[in-house]
């Protein structure tokens, strides 16, 4: 069984929250009773973004709330998307007059709540518009499935609408930048071990003591192939391959990239394979323009990292990518 | 149904979830997120909370607190799911509707809500097979099991198992095995 | 046996370096063919403050390095002090010709190997002082051992002397900071697993599935006891009452905490833990002024955490904690 | 002593170093960090790549050759404690001394740079004997081995096996053993 610090399974993300609130209480503030994260800064009326969803990713995406970033932050139970009114609550705390932006990782759960919210919000007459999030090529878009999950990539879609928020773009053109966004954006993982979700005795799923998984999600879901561990070199290999086959031939060669842990993969290790992206990239004849390397997007005690591909087809994303913010963890 | 009926059936379904919350999660894991059980669990025990706290009177008292109860307390997939369906329900039982048509109500609210079709692996299935079986007054446990059961060798369309395309088939969906106990213990409420 | 994400284990601080630089171009360099990182930002004429010591402790110290920070940080091998000409050679190169004041960890090893440098540095004519960190109180202090081991309040007084030197401070002033800072700062730490060097088979110690081990170090060292796993609530109760026996009763109730993670450990337990931590101090009526929560001084893949409180004795220390740096890892 | 001796010393030494790295990181696993093992292969693979390279043509150029790469390769405690020795010894050979005023001087600055004594459970307790029977003419391969095996006993009170405390106790000291290797190798050189 996994060891984990804590009291009681059914408590944790509400102390999480108050653990977090009470560590940065220039930066962000709870909403009473509520699992919503706010940010402290004054309203100025501009576009509030807000993205949520189930707890067990942070520093996602509480970590990314503050000036420049998130307006609100709707953490749900671990792994569970949060519920309508939690949401809609939180739109309306973050609404500074000029409409509330969602950003939605593709969940059907999270689809669905945040749906429904977005209607509550609209019967209220609160200007709100949204963009599902859907970064993730381990699975396939096709009618027979959900469509592809959201995951790291979100933080960069944080980022970049964050900073357009910021310099007091309207709903419309938010909506209109989120759109072009998605498209050139693209992550795959592995995971060298399943998690086990707190309160639970068993593991999401177990790999043999040489063994990874590719394709996993930030949930513990497996993934789409199984192998031996194998060298960093070849892991970006297999990654970095599969993600550039997924962008059309393109004259632009300029990317940013997230390698994004786990939660139990050490920095030292993250760094190894970042080296292996740029030195791969470089051979590929492909720019990074803008690198992050850390635990952005995790899945609990989770061992492996993502690769995320995001091409800078719009100069306006560097520009937001490189801007300074007010948040515990960007 | 009447009101006395539904509360018994509040209080079978949760005990039935809360024994079997750790089934739930464990359905959850080789083709979900292993939260099955807790959101249900979770969703539940708010709901009987709620019954013992505000005493609902009428029928269409007890389906408003159940939908707020699950719409506000479960999240995932299966809170607003569950949620919708009640929401359908009592929308229609304040319409006069007849038990049968409500339950269809309550159907069709989880397919607007979350699109998913016949043979899609979700609680879809049963709801659809246990609406057509109250209609023609046929439903029962054997029915229930059968319907539950069917989602085993089926490929999951939507939801969370999706994911795992292939590796989907042969496992019970666990949202069909929760709605599953909820049309138990409807019969059995019925009967008591 | 533990999966690595890496290429060769002889290579993996070589790579990390090579990936950090890689990824961060705009805030270090490398110093070529030396485990050397370099903040780009330009000369001013202050006193730099350089670090370092063996890897595997990221994201210290190279994480640190930046303006307001650190001048230059050197990376040993894992675990492994770096030698004494790689630390003259970052001497050399951080220095602005107002001095260089290095922080040294306290281990037989980086005493020895700064020691040298330093009189080395001396021998150049380069001004040159230097302060010992010994902030474990897990080891008893006494004739008898190398004294107390340096932690996770390095990154505090990195922090501190960073701001110090960033404000044109003189290498006196800063060496009587330092001196005065030291003795107001405890550290003591708990873990969960223990480690697993790179290219090694077996783990450092190995903990049964409900024992943790109260007072290890961030060298796979053993600590003082081992015990079953308790709640998080007990767990701050043993760590936060060492550690004020610790200080010496004082009307000064004020204090500065860090709240490590150890490598392995999310920033959800981290949190959990950070909320416990201030609900007792607060009922032992003292306060918490400042927190940084996350993996700061870690233990490669250990899961578990260490507690640091920092008495606000200068109101200095704690202008220099809020103050902004540009570093990758504050 | 002399040139071709002091070459043959350091190739032989090498070679129990690499054998034997696994081993001494097993031994700096309970009562340190995990890394003698790679610390001393580290640096004694560049230690004969250097001699190889550079062909030193006196014992003084040799013993230079050493330190360097002694402390420019190993680090951790080790590196400089090892190269310290090699310093002092060089020192000692350009004075004219004799090889066990040589050994003695390594001794000596062991014990600047490090301020262990003896007793204290570190490589210093087996320098000490060695050091003392090289002045009696009386070096043995038993001698150095019980030198090795005396540091188990002992509570460590220097560097990072003082940590551990009482726990110490029972354990051989994994620096103690490497210099029980140079030691050996060195009599094992002089008799070729
Ligand atoms: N789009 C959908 N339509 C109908 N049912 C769905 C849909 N998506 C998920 N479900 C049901 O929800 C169940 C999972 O619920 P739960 O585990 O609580 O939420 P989550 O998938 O968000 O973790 C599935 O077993 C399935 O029956
Ligand atoms: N102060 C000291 N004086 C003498 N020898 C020491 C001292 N500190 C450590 N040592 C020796 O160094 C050995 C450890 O070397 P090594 O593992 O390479 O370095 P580190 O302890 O930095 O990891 C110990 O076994 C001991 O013999
Ligand atoms: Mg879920
Ligand atoms: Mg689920
Ligand atoms: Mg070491
Ligand atoms: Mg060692």
């Amino acid at each position: 069984m996994i060891k984990k610090i804590l009291n009681n399974p059914d408590n944790i993300v509400d102390e999480m929250i108050d653990g977090m609130v009470l560590s940065h209480p220039e930066l962000i503030k709870r909403v009473p009773e509520t699992g919503i994260i706010q940010r402290t800064h004054d309203k100025k009326g501009k576009v509030a973004i807000v993205s949520g969803g189930g707890s067990g990713h942070e520093p996602a995406h509480a970590g990314f709330v503050g000036a420049g970033m998130l307006s609100a932050a709707v953490c749900g139970a671990v792994f569970t998307s949060p519920t309508p009114d939690q949401i809609l609550e939180a739109i309306k705390v973050a609404d500074e007059g000029k409409g509330v932006f969602l950003v939605i990782k593709n969940y059907s759960g999270d689809i669905m709540n945040f749906e429904m919210a977005q209607e509550l919000a609209e019967m209220e007459g609160i200007k709100i518009d949204s963009i599902v999030v859907d970064d993730d090529i381990a699975v396939e878009d096709s009618l027979y499935t959900q469509g592809k999950r959201g995951v790291a990539g979100t933080i960069f879609v944080h980022k970049i609408l964050g900073y357009a928020a910021e310099k007091g773009q309207s709903i419309e053109e938010i909506k209109e930048l989120a759109e072009n966004l998605i498209p050139n954006m693209k992550t795959i993982g592995l995971a060298l071990t399943g998690v086990t979700t707190p309160g639970s005795s068993k593991p999401s799923f177990t790999l043999a003591d040489d063994e990874i998984e590719y394709g996993v999600g930030i949930h513990g879901e497996p993934g789409y192939r199984r192998e031996k561990l194998q060298t960093s070199k070849d892991l970006v290999d297999e990654l970095l391959t599969k993600l550039l086959e997924e962008f059309e031939a393109n004259s632009n060669n300029r990317f940013a990239i997230i390698v994004n842990g786990l939660g139990g993969t050490p920095l030292m290790e993250q760094y190894v394979f970042a080296n292996d992206v740029h030195k791969q990239m470089k051979d590929n004849k492909l720019e990074i323009e803008f690198s992050k390397v850390g635990n952005l997007m995790t899945s609990l005690e989770m061992q492996g990292l993502s690769l995320t591909l995001l091409r800078l087809e719009d100069d306006f994303y560097l520009e937001a990518l490189k801007a300074t913010v007010d948040t515990i963890n960007w | 149904m009447n009101i006395d009926m539904g509360i018994r059936w509040m209080e079978l379904f949760n005990e039935k979830i809360q024994n079997e919350k750790d089934y739930l999660t464990q359905l959850d894991t080789p083709i979900g997120d292993s939260d099955h059980g807790n959101n249900m669990s979770r969703g539940m025990a708010h709901v009987v909370k709620a019954i013992e706290e505000q005493k609902p009177e009428t029928l269409n008292e007890l389906l408003k607190l159940i939908t707020t109860n699950l719409l506000s307390k479960v999240g995932g997939a299966s809170g607003p799911l569950y949620g919708s369906a009640f929401m359908g329900m009592m929308k229609a039982e304040t319409a006069g509707e007849e038990w049968a048509k409500i339950l269809k109500t309550g159907l069709e609210n989880i397919q607007m809500r979350g699109k998913a079709e016949q043979g899609d692996k979700t609680m879809v299935d049963v709801w659809i097979a246990v609406v057509e079986a109250v209609e023609n007054g046929e439903l029962t446990h054997e029915l229930i099991d059968e319907a539950v059961e069917a989602t085993k060798p089926l490929k999951a369309k939507k939801g969370r198992a999706s994911y795992v395309g292939d590796r989907s088939i042969g496992h019970i969906d666990p949202g069909a095995y929760s709605s599953g106990l909820l049309f138990h213990t409807m019969l059995r409420a019925e009967a008591e």
